[in-house]
């Protein structure tokens, strides 16, 4: 496979342009996509290709504009519906929970719904409470939605592509913190499979798991611990939903130690939840606990040293795996 | 039709007067209505008898606006609606039986006992739900028409010409939802008529308590470019005459519109509703407006429909309706693997893919 | 104290009037609350008690009168707000999550949210998937906002004066099939305090944690259990946020066994934060991981018999406590 | 104030002409847009130095709307708008001090640097924020009014009669919650007045592509029963004087309205947008039209303000937002304390309370 160097985002278009020319029935919608080449420059280039009859801009509706794609898709449309923001898809809450996850149990079979919502998620950018949301927590507790974070550009390209094809709704999280970092990413088509976790950095003395992101900061503790001695195995799970809570398992296994590291707020979370299953999978097999690093409890404020402080940071994982180790 | 402040699309009543509907056709519908009522008549004694469970909203007064706005379509216009759809999903033409066995929890259901009275689905008959949201279905129904021009335009290069209804209920006047339905159907030039079953009241609340300019809600179509129509929904002609004016504008044009379709619920909300905010005379005035005895006596005085013809037809639709209950007691129950399946399309984990309802099959 | 029988529904609405009566602040804001005496009578009578400036009826606008409610709010009045269900929260998930729990910090400390959210929540009257939901996970995620679920006619109007008389945000979820149900309340003005759990049942073998109607399942469960010489601690956490979780420790500390019951979707669940939160606590004092009894991870199915497995019944809750205390 | 299609609300423009706002309200009035925008080049340029981050906004064009409604109003009366939200707040009262170190995230910022430059609050003038979700402030605005009117029937007994300004962007038009804010609105017959910043662009969207009827967007507040008026926004008087009547309506009916204030942002959308949508021509005009030169030429052609008198006005100004600089800059930043504290009012597990600004202390 031949390689080259691209931006996350341009990994994002190369998905979304590359399935668009395979497949009529997909297209790409969202406040900004088209004539403004995308709020965050990631369809740059679309419309000139695709035209606006595949490329659309909508007005600030998003539960009309995320609505009227699930129609679309009941109808086997494979819409890309693109939130400028996560934070912005909560006006658009029940289209995206309680239409596209239930209408193929609701029409018993009849309608499914094969659509993607991506966009920006997290905090990090000093953009205030209303604009800083991780909705990986609150919407993965719906069944009947995948849910996918990727962490480089490679696994952006493979991961959306394999989420326009899916037959079941995808929400894809991006981080506009990530999107103008370079990758390697083949020339080649490819896709990244839903449900493998991949292990970033192997290790044998603590299992760190995460998603997007904070794996940055968790390689970062990673590294910082091995000159302590601790030399962590840092877990990318990739998709959410599905979760590859056996990659995770046989990882803690082999360290005994388990630290997660979520960007969302710890209550009813997804690190919550992968603790919950470690424990139940692992209990034999833990030396301590499964420590959970999270946003603090709070809602993002816009300073720059107060927002820093809240995300699950470098520091705050190095405290976690040193404590849940410290009887190692 | 009768005329609003601004009503935009008046039929060419003249010339289609004159000819009208012919007789067989009007015979039809009155069958079809006929169906829906017999049908809500023994949903609501089933409900009594406990063996529908849930919310069970009934069709019962509205039934010309179902009839009427399908007689206006092409077999394959998709429609979408809201929870109080039994009248729909017939008049698109899916078999009562699957309906009943719907409520009754059956796996012979419509969704195979999974969606319920509010959620009915048929795709054969382009019938896209049943949804329980208040306005969610308007922007359903604005992708369906977005659906039907993609179609046409990007993959078969055809002109299918499809025109998709999408009806409401006057409260989902006040969903944001339906705001920005509208808003974007207005931008996007889609095929798509917004028709709202103006029966007066959201549950309780009367039309001119909950919303602004409730005596006139054209004037809300009016903010969005849209041609409008005012139309009796208690006279199934009129329904298909006015109807039919509209939706051969939006199927030349591709431009969306809105009917305030007048018509009345004759029972409560839903089964459980004692109807205090409402008067007695008021229901009884309505009474008169029957959309059965309408047409019936219509057949009767100027169409040469007798009495006898009548009562058959309505036998028959008893028959067929005391079949579709017995058809539904005798379906089974679901499965409990049916918990786990219609989930995901992939299998995987604990789910088992989806498969189609019977109905499908037949 | 000179108490009497009086349903559910009854205590929500003499909390609402007693408050009302003491605080010209407090008013009632929903569909169908006032000439309709609510949609399932909560609010009788308070209409002609209250007239129609404090007991107000709304058209179906949750987003817009969840939202006026929280703008009145900021200007110090204490609103009620009833959703009819909070399946029908949804549609104003924006107001509900992004304002109300976030203005007090994103104004630095000037308005604060003194608003009360209650309906109905949670599935068991075939309903269908959109009418089902169970909130308390997916909301109880964000910071800001205080939750409880009151399980009694008793807490049902301790707890409600007490979120009435909270100068933060309420997400009061009660359960439509409860609201029938009996129970002595006292004649007497009384409040019950935020995150105190109550022990329900007293036991010594199994620690039995929930929220609202699956104690019914739990007490269900728990005598059953006791036939076969299991003795369950069944701990009515009643609110989640704040969660007492030392109650709940404390328990666990006796029993060495827990069980966590959690009318809830699994993933990323109150079920799965409390697991988590016990193992962090309780690792070396339990005996085998925590088990979790939810909702089945599905859509809430329409028929009868599919609903009724889907619930965190007592036959699952059975099977929870036997296999987690099988090597007790 | 031009007319449209149906303005409903017309200032007695003759004899408001005739004496018009005083020689002196003119001149506090251009120091007022002077000093908004002068603080907005200092934003700017502190975002350029990378001393402001995440998203921020800039009003330069627009003065004229938030010191015009301003000076409209009674100091107690409410005011709410979207993300750019700096002039309603300088022109309300807000020392710019506040604002200058809310954006550098400061513990002296209105909102102790956790809001940032989308939200401004301040409590003593009555402004109740900033908002970042488009469209989510006009439910709040709608709230505002209620709870004014409540306080005076139910709580006071009294007769504040206090209005409410809702400002949105023409995006906002889109959003269902702004739907559902003005029908509540007019079905509870609220004192809250919906001024649409129509400064024709969300973002990089014309109004025309994103907005049926964008050209006549009061057509839509007739669907409430709305009394509109389309304003000038680009002329504080007109502002003035088009706002005044509109207020004093508002105040004497509690009747809401809708105004289409026209205006327009003379720089991007936020400071990372190139303006590829529009045309320099198109900027070139508007910027004919800059509301602060267009005072300044009337109070120097026919009120006697010297070109020294208003050297010195515009002197007084830098200076003011150079110290206001200056004093954010020495404001400390937060302690990490602030991270929890503000999340709840009571105090519990990490939460320690909450605590006013400095500014509602001095
Ligand atoms: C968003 C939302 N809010 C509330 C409800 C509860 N509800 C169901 S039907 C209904 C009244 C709807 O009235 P209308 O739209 O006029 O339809 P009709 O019942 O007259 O057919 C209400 C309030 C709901 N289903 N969805
Ligand atoms: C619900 C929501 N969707 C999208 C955004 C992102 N966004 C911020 S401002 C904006 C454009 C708003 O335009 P307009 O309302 O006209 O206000 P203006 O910027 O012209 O003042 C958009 C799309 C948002 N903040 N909220
Ligand atoms: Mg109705
Ligand atoms: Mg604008």
């Amino acid at each position: 496979m031949t390689t080259r160097t691209i931006e996350f985002r341009e990994a994002l278009r190369e998905a979304m342009s590359e399935e668009m020319r395979e497949d009529l029935r997909v297209f790409l919608i969202g406040e900004e996509v088209a004539q403004y080449n995308g709020a965050y420059k990631v369809s740059r280039g679309m419309l000139d290709e695709f035209g606006p009859k595949r490329v659309i801009d909508t007005p600030i509706s998003e539960s009309g504009f995320a609505g009227m794609s699930i129609g679309a898709a009941m109808m086997g449309l494979r819409p890309i519906v693109e939130f400028m923001s996560w934070s912005f898809s909560l006006v658009a809450a029940d289209p995206i929970l309680n239409n596209a996850p239930k209408m193929l149990y609701m029409s018993g079979g009849q309608f499914g719904c094969p659509i993607v919502f991506r966009g920006n998620d997290g905090a990090g950018g000093q953009l205030g409470s209303t604009h800083s949301w991780c909705v990986e927590s609150m919407f993965a507790n719906v069944p009947g939605l995948k849910m996918a974070i990727p962490f480089t550009p490679y696994d952006a390209k493979g991961l959306l592509k394999t989420a326009i094809r899916d037959d079941d709704p995808v929400f894809f999280l991006e981080s506009e913190r990530l999107l103008s970092i370079e990758g390697e990413v083949p020339e080649e088509s490819y896709t990244v499979p839903f449900g493998q976790a991949l292990i970033r950095r192997p290790g044998t003395d603590c299992t760190i798991v995460s998603f997007g992101r904070p794996l940055y900061f968790c390689l970062e503790a990673a590294k910082t611990l091995a000159q302590e001695g601790i030399e962590c195995e840092v877990i990318d799970g990739r998709t959410i939903k599905p979760l590859d809570i056996d990659t995770i398992v046989a990882s803690v296994r082999k360290t005994n130690y388990c630290v997660v590291v979520d960007q969302s707020w710890s209550f009813a979370s997804v690190g919550s939840e992968i603790a919950s299953q470690v424990h139940q999978h692992c209990f034999d097999d833990l030396d301590n606990h499964v420590m959970r690093v999270h946003n603090d409890d709070v809602p993002a404020p816009y300073a720059y040293n107060l927002e820093q402080e809240m995300l699950p940071n470098a520091r705050k994982i190095c405290e976690a795996v040193r404590a849940v180790t410290y009887n190692a | 039709m009768t005329t609003s402040s601004k009503p935009d699309i008046t039929p060419q009543s003249a010339s289609l007067k004159a000819k009208g509907p012919s007789t067989d056709l009007l015979k039809q519908w009155l069958r079809d209505m006929l169906l829906i009522r017999e049908f809500e008549v023994r949903t609501m004694q089933a409900y009594q008898n406990k063996k529908i469970g849930g919310f069970c909203h009934v069709y019962i007064g509205q039934e010309a606006v179902a009839v009427g706005c399908t007689a206006a379509l092409e077999p394959n216009d998709p429609v979408v609606t809201a929870y109080r759809d039994h009248g729909h999903a017939l008049a698109r033409g899916m078999d009562p039986k699957y309906g009943m066995a719907e409520m009754f929890g059956r796996i012979g259901g419509c969704a195979k006992g999974k969606g319920g009275s509010m959620h009915f689905f048929d795709k054969e008959h382009h019938m896209y739900g049943g949804h329980g949201i208040v306005g969610a279905q308007t922007p359903l129904g604005a992708g369906l028409a977005f659906a039907t021009k993609y179609e046409d335009e990007i993959i078969n290069g055809g002109v299918s010409n499809r025109v998709t209804l999408s009806f409401l209920g006057d409260g989902a006047l006040n969903q944001g939802s339906f705001h920005e339905a509208q808003n974007l159907a207005g931008v996007l030039d889609l095929p798509v008529i917004f028709v709202c079953e103006n029966n007066g009241y959201s549950m309780g609340t009367a039309i001119s308590r909950g919303t602004t300019m409730g005596h006139d809600i054209t004037s809300k179509a009016a903010g969005y470019g849209f041609d409008s129509a005012v139309i009796e929904g208690m006279d199934v002609i009129e329904v298909y005459e006015g109807m039919k004016a509209v939706v051969d504008k939006c199927r030349e044009t591709s431009r969306p519109a809105f009917v305030d379709m007048r018509t009345y619920r004759f029972k409560g909300h839903s089964m459980s509703d004692p109807r205090k905010y409402r008067t007695k005379e008021e229901e009884q005035q309505y009474a008169q407006d029957d959309p059965i005895d309408k047409l019936a006596n219509e057949l009767m005085n100027n169409r040469g429909l007798s009495r006898d013809e009548y009562d058959v037809m309505a036998k028959e639709v008893k028959k067929q309706i005391r079949e579709a209950t017995k058809w539904a007691e005798a379906s089974p129950i679901p499965d409990i693997e049916e918990l786990y399946r219609d989930v995901y399309v992939e299998k995987f984990g604990p789910y088992s893919g989806t498969s189609l309802p019977a109905m499908l099959e037949d």
